[in-house]
């Protein structure tokens, strides 16, 4: 069934919100009243509610099914979370209340702070990022700031090239020119090229670990050794902290700086793409460089940091956005936190693994591994030499997944994999969901290598829609209704994928 | 565990079939001296009912906005949300969904991202709109950055009134990434002189209005003088209700609009999450950051959503990206476009007309307190009051009686020394009652 | 996607709650302990979270689509209603905490109560019957005790046959003999009939109106008073009173009792079959015997009357339910009359038959009308005479009906009329809505008279479910499942409708 | 109004399309005599704001029960119902649904049905159960109507210490339908000589377990005597819990169990709506009253469930039919299955020993107090405790100093003059520091 647009159905006289009336006497706006009348569609809440419950119905969701998608961690979002950031003593309290009168905020975010400093061993921890790729960009700026700090401008930040892409595009935005790190044959970092590498220019190294083709760095002390000594500074990228929870401490690696997604490793929940919340642990070395705002502890209570006159000792670099960080997100971290425990978190991680080294080994007679066969951690990467000579690609291969009732897994990422197909099944699913999961990707591959190709250019079938001509959206940019545009573009016309 | 699916016998067939012995042998390339045997220093496992007791507690001491005469803004702002938004967010499909990278089963999201990005450019009077940045602030941040890309300047210009925790987050990214950035300071009455600023090296002017201040901006002869030389204007929002009433940036001439959108159909939640609004001339399109959805067709001709654009984005880019993002603010925008496709222009319209008019009320009810000075001549639902004694212990003293009366302006330029400023807010949830309150406990507090 | 059952997946060993440890130490249990193991399958959150989020996704909802079940009223669920019921101070409240705790819980009954007799006109009202049927039970048995106090103990109970089956089954149970009356060519009861039917011995007469064929009883009046002048009592099934709220007031038309549906008329949410909630409105003649318990307010506030000996010169018949009725529902009608207000609600009325009209009109030249093209009020009946001899029958219709998105309207009923389509749009519908639904059973009307009739036989082709043998459901019952019965029946057996 | 999406325009439009001239034309069958021209005497529309206010304010002068040490029972039990549960059971597709009359699009709520009436049957160790009624009383109401149906006898055998609400239920359905009813006065010790009443012209013994007081009864002589001379035996419980814990009705002996499902998923609410369970042998099906869900299979052979024997309902069968029910609690026996299944039999079993555990240490802290006496030697999670002054002045007194501390029998029982006694209820959601407050309270009021 078609869902029409707001555009299409909604009407800007009509509203589905009773005001009260307002008298019109008295304006003070400077002679700036509204001249235009925007375009903004209204529909009665018995219509919105409709449409948005009849566009929901076209998406896929954790809750609806296994979403094995590698490195964005879907695992199950907990009720009691969405529950709790409810409560009008979180969910209805203004930043900038009187510090007197948001306690109870104030002791939620060292909670949080409290917990992960303790799961990473480190000693100092940003709680502002909003999301992953801006604790990254906090991260980095703490070290610049740290090497600023002692004189010591420096030009190069190394980057794998298995990294995710958000890691060269922060080191890009404070200035610093990427320097790429291969991958050895086993799919780790090649140490000697790191040492290689490392000179007086090198403000330091961004790492995953484990890393983004599900695998630990062996040599990850090794190569913080060597970058210490270089006089840069670590920065880990934590999106896959989940996989060793409560099992390794990043603190007791040698790293710098780490953001941590609470939407992935805590489980707060992507909402379609958001919001995300990315507090950044900081070693010794860049706490002092910890930006603005922070929660302190006193014998009166909680105190909130928020310019750098009141820092003390410290010297914050800046501001990584408006008031504290992603609230929302830290109470659904926090009831994520304390339901599961430290015991609780140890055995997630355990699962997490588990499943995914699970999926490898009855997987890997009929697709093909990278790497060889050796344990990985929470994510399992398979290229797409199983489907050499089969006219069947990686994205082939994904669609034909959704007409199996599953979510596609991470595709052609990480980029030093040919065809990568990336699995990570969470610790959320039960043993009956992943062998039918498994059972079902065999019977994908032994159709694939039969030749059974219409199946796979086609697919998907059986979804709400049939493959997407993205070519063609990225060449002729429709980007928002208008009242010229046809609202139907013309008919049949092939995907170009 | 409750969430925790795997019982142990599950593991160990799970152990068997993958051949080891147990779950150390899947961590064996962790160097041993990184392993951890014992559990981390934090409590074990609660059930639901002892997590929801204590997270209850803590929220308990708290004081929240609803329970009490609540005049609290300067960037964020406590709006009704009608019961539905909260309601269809929540929906497992909407709410556990990740980003639509595979648009045939996420259309939902994808059309929704399509409708929101027309919402946001029709009321900010722009072309065109990203699907969210992460808040107000960072998205002004961002937009400094576009606006150097496509000038190939490096200086930008901040007018004084500028939301000062806006402006330090502008700073800080300017600073980082190595360009300059000037600033006036802050003018509580009023008279800013941004446009003395503007020269031949400036990329980018960037105004807020309604200000920090609460004062309603005129962007035109800065949208001049700005283009004149070449350099962009940024008009930056914090109360998106207020273009329900007040010109649009964009007729007024701003190249790019960046606001804060909590306001409509988010809840005020300590500061975050919120939803960036960030729009644009179509001209400028492939140098806006953070995500699109756009229009296609699928393979039989039906119209579809993808996101689009990708190649300005990090994971194709990388170093070369227009932005690191890559999480938006996917639910809080479907939250806003909910709460706007409920209000529509003329339910819009006219919650800012009440907005505006309960700040005249408010406004008149506390002038006429002994020892209290308006400053705002223009406002829309906001404006700044000059109190008698030192405004930091006068908002302290209100919360004492059960109001929360706004925020000092020491709170946000802690070094200006307007230490007898409060910024008030106004909005269609406060009744004649909470005004009078409001009067009546500022009258004892500056008596 | 098949979803199994919880039997098929669960296990009693798993369990998706965590409880605290309890020591074994000390039972005070009489010995009565718990001998078997009860199957109850358990699971995890996230398997039962999912379960329970796949079922739902077979269901049709009236937040999915237009609902035209006739004489069921299925019209928009505020979702501000939810959540008010939801506040504490309502959803968490013993009802028997002692009075002084609950003064907030009765002056809400009270709001209620105090609408509902405004709104119908009638002097007194039992808030306590749990559902429409157990308000007329209630309503009959005030009618039973009016009589017996007057010592008048009657037998018989007029029923028109065009009313609700609980009608006649009500009467039935309180040992009266039901007597059948006839409708009318016009699809109105015969008054002639009533008044040759009456007799000392007839207790009373049950009646509906508007009536399930959609039309107002021109001639209620003068049943009323033909009624009364029997010494009878006239019980009203207040169905359909959605279609009169705040026109026509009940009181003005001689009913001595009548239940309303806050499930249909105040859209209480019909949750897949309940809970409902029926109050009953009494005359002054029935008011006395009104049951157990009810609200009283008085100067030191609102107490409860639980107990006869507190009910001073009142007569109560005894007790319809355990507690008070049904709170939840109670609080969702209060914020649904409070929304609305009086010209919210009349206009909601007038919608709602103008609505039904406008179908009416639509489709009276494709479809049939068996009592003439009148006024209908808010649902139009169509007969199965536009599909004589095209081979397709109502039933079949109304499942093609779901392939094209539409839940059928209610079908064969009323049973005065042949293969009966009773269509109840109610208020929530747009325009746009109710022309979508015209155009698609125009042309369903065309393709049945074309005689495409493998379309309508086979249909649905397109639910979760092709058509369901539910006379093997009867003759074979299978109400449970069991771990000998096959979990599969076997395949392939066709349905025989 | 924001709930009616007809416009004026659309409106006038329809009126032309209808062919009439407005709305009074198609009232026009409505005697002249009964038109109402003006509004009803109610207040005019509100604001979702409005409402809410309101509404918010009325809820805010009763005790929550969450908000205090708590251990009112007597019919209705508060425990911790987990957060899926609510959120499940508003999905609009349970929420919004009608009684699944057109099966191939409800296999939601009938499959889910197909769920609980087994998972009813297992809990109450019977071979059979509906999918629900309205709530533990009526139920029980209608198992004495079955009773008599199967017998062809008249007269039920009511125990005293049957809760006296249901009892009130039962004998007004009993005497309004000209049936026998006969009740023992109530035992607060717990001796009830319900065996001496049963005859031959017995229909069926109610009997419930554990008892209003909280006695638990052992039912295997009482059935035994029943079955004896041919009448049924009536099992009823009020606390669900029980059964995970206490010996199952049906393994002693029981015909028909029926009791109050509101313990498992479902809140307080003030009474309403619950949800009745009803269970039987699977002989006696055919006249068992309310709904049924069954399996079946489709025209492709596929497994599917649909209503089934609706020969026995009323809109089939009207005035012969077993029962004149058609709604029944569809979303309560949700929250039940749902909550069930998250619970299993062993979380149920767990459940169940900590209500037991909670409930003797509670007896003992009272019983401790001076001038308390403990009533119950075997019971589940409730009992009755006699105090040295008037009961129901001891449960306000207690009320007012913040513990809601049971139900004073007097209350149910108005006539009986049992007036120092208190019925005592405890769960999983008591701490210690609720007994603590408890037994300190007590004392200072019986002080």
């Amino acid at each position: 069934i078609e869902e029409a647009l707001i555009y299409e159905t909604g009407r800007p006289d009509v509203t589905g919100v009773d005001l009260a009336d307002v008298d019109d006497t008295e304006l003070h706006l400077g002679g700036l009243e509204r001249s235009d009348a925007p375009n903004l569609p209204g529909m009665s809440e018995p219509e919105a509610v409709r449409h948005y419950v009849r566009l929901s119905q076209k998406n896929y969701a954790i809750d609806t099914g296994l979403y094995p998608l590698g490195s964005c961690t879907m695992k199950h979002n907990p009720r009691l979370n969405e529950k709790v950031a409810r409560l009008p003593g979180f969910g209805d309290v203004h930043p900038l209340q009187p510090v007197s009168t948001v306690q109870g905020a104030l002791e939620l975010i060292d909670l949080v702070a409290n917990g992960l400093k303790e799961l990473t061993g480190m000693p100092a921890v940003a709680m502002s990022p909003k999301a992953g790729a801006h604790g990254e960009l906090c991260g980095m700026m703490a070290i610049k700031a740290a090497l600023e700090a002692r004189g010591d401008a420096r030009s190069v930040v190394l980057v794998p090239e298995s990294a995710h892409g958000t890691n060269p595009a922060t080191a890009a935005l404070l200035g610093y020119e990427v320097a790429s790190i291969p991958a050895r044959e086993d799919g780790t970092v090649d140490v000697a090229a790191v040492k290689e590498r490392l000179s007086p220019e090198v403000a330091g190294i961004m790492l995953t670990n484990p890393n983004t083709c599900g695998l630990f760095e062996r040599d990850i002390i090794e190569i913080a050794d060597a970058v210490h000594a270089a006089g840069a500074y670590f920065y880990c990228d934590g999106a896959n902290l989940n996989a060793i929870l409560g099992r390794v401490r990043p603190g007791d690696l040698g790293i710098d700086a780490m953001h941590i997604n609470l939407h992935k490793t805590f489980s707060t929940p992507h909402g379609g793409g958001g919001p995300g919340a990315g507090p950044v642990v900081l070693s010794e070395a860049l706490a002092p460089f910890a930006p603005l705002p922070w929660v302190v502890s006193g014998k009166d209570g909680f105190d909130l940091i928020e310019h750098a006159g009141q820092a003390g000792a410290a010297k914050p670099f800046g501001r990584m956005t408006a008031f504290h960080g992603q609230m929302g997100m830290f109470v659904r971290a926090a009831a994520w936190m304390l339901s599961h425990g430290a015991d609780g978190m140890r055995q997630a991680a355990e699962d997490a693994v588990l499943s995914a080294n699970y999926i490898r080994a009855c997987l890997k007679d009929v697709m093909s591994l990278p790497f060889g066969d050796r344990p990985c951690m929470h994510e399992v990467l398979f290229d797409d030499q199983f489907l050499n000579g089969s006219g069947v690609t990686t994205l082939d291969f994904a669609k034909a997944m959704i007409d199996e009732g599953y979510h596609p897994m991470t595709m052609y990422f990480p980029l030093v994999v040919h065809g990568a197909l990336l699995i990570e099944p969470t610790e959320s699913e039960s043993k009956a969901s992943l062998d039918l999961f498994i059972a079902t990707l065999r019977d994908l591959a032994m159709a694939a290598k039969r030749g059974d190709t219409e199946r796979f250019a086609g697919a998907p079938w059986y979804a709400p829609r049939r493959r997407l001509d993205e070519t063609r959206a990225a060449r002729q940019p429709v980007l928002r209704w208008t009242p010229q545009a046809p609202s139907e573009p013309e008919p049949k016309r092939d995907a170009a994928e | 565990m409750r969430y925790l699916p795997l019982s142990d016998a599950d593991r160990e067939a799970m152990f068997a079939r993958i051949g080891v012995d147990g779950i150390d042998d899947l961590f064996a390339d962790v160097p041993r001296a990184a392993w951890r045997d014992a559990l981390v220093d934090l409590p074990r496992a609660k059930s639901e009912l002892e997590v929801e007791r204590l997270l209850s507690r803590m929220a308990g001491k708290n004081v929240a906005a609803g329970s009490v005469p609540f005049f609290v803004g300067a960037g964020a702002y406590r709006h009704h949300v009608p019961a539905s938004v909260d309601h269809l967010i929540q929906r497992s499909e909407f709410l556990t969904s990740y980003t639509p990278y595979q648009p045939e089963i996420t259309q939902g999201t994808l059309q929704m991202l399509f409708e929101f990005q027309t919402q946001v450019a029709e009321l900010t009077g722009m072309e065109v709109a990203n699907a969210s940045m992460y808040d107000g602030s960072t998205g002004t941040g961002e937009a400094v950055l576009m606006a150097h890309r496509l000038t190939r300047r490096e200086k930008a210009v901040l007018a004084g009134n500028l939301h000062p925790q806006y402006r330090a987050v502008v700073e800080n990214l300017a600073h980082m990434g190595g360009h300059e950035v000037v600033t006036l300071p802050p003018v509580p009455v009023g008279e800013d002189d941004v446009m003395a600023l503007i020269d031949d090296d400036t990329s980018c002017v960037v105004v807020q209005t309604p200000d920090v201040f609460g004062h309603l901006v005129d962007l035109r002869p800065i949208a001049e003088k700005a283009h004149a030389h070449g350099a962009l204007l940024i008009a930056v929002f914090t109360e998106a209700v207020s273009l329900g009433l007040v010109e649009s940036p964009g007729a007024m001439g701003a190249d790019i609009v960046v606001g804060e959108g909590q306001s409509i159909g988010n809840g005020l939640n300590f500061g975050g999450p919120y939803v960036g609004l960030f729009a644009t001339r179509s001209k400028f399109v492939r140098q806006m950051p953070g995500r699109l959805a756009g229009q296609t067709v699928d393979a039989e001709g039906r119209r579809g959503f993808v996101l689009t654009l990708s190649t300005r984005e990090q994971h194709i880019r990388r170093e070369k990206a227009t932005s690191n993002i890559c999480t938006n603010s996917g639910l809080c925008a479907l939250a806003f476009s909910i709460h706007m496709t409920l209000l529509g222009a003329e339910g819009l319209k006219r919650l800012a007309r009440i907005n505006h008019a309960n700040a005249v009320k408010l406004a008149k009810a506390l002038a006429a307190v002994p020892g209290v000075e308006l400053l705002n001549h223009a406002y829309f639902n906001e404006f700044t009051i000059r109190v008698s004694k030192a405004a930091a212990n006068v908002v302290e003293a209100l919360a004492e009686k059960g109001v929360l009366g706004g925020v000092p302006v020491t709170r946000l330029f802690r070094q200006n020394g307007h230490d007898d400023l409060v910024i008030v807010a106004a909005t269609e949830i406060n009744t004649d009652d909470d005004r009078a309150a409001y009067a009546a406990a500022l009258q004892e507090v500056l008596a």
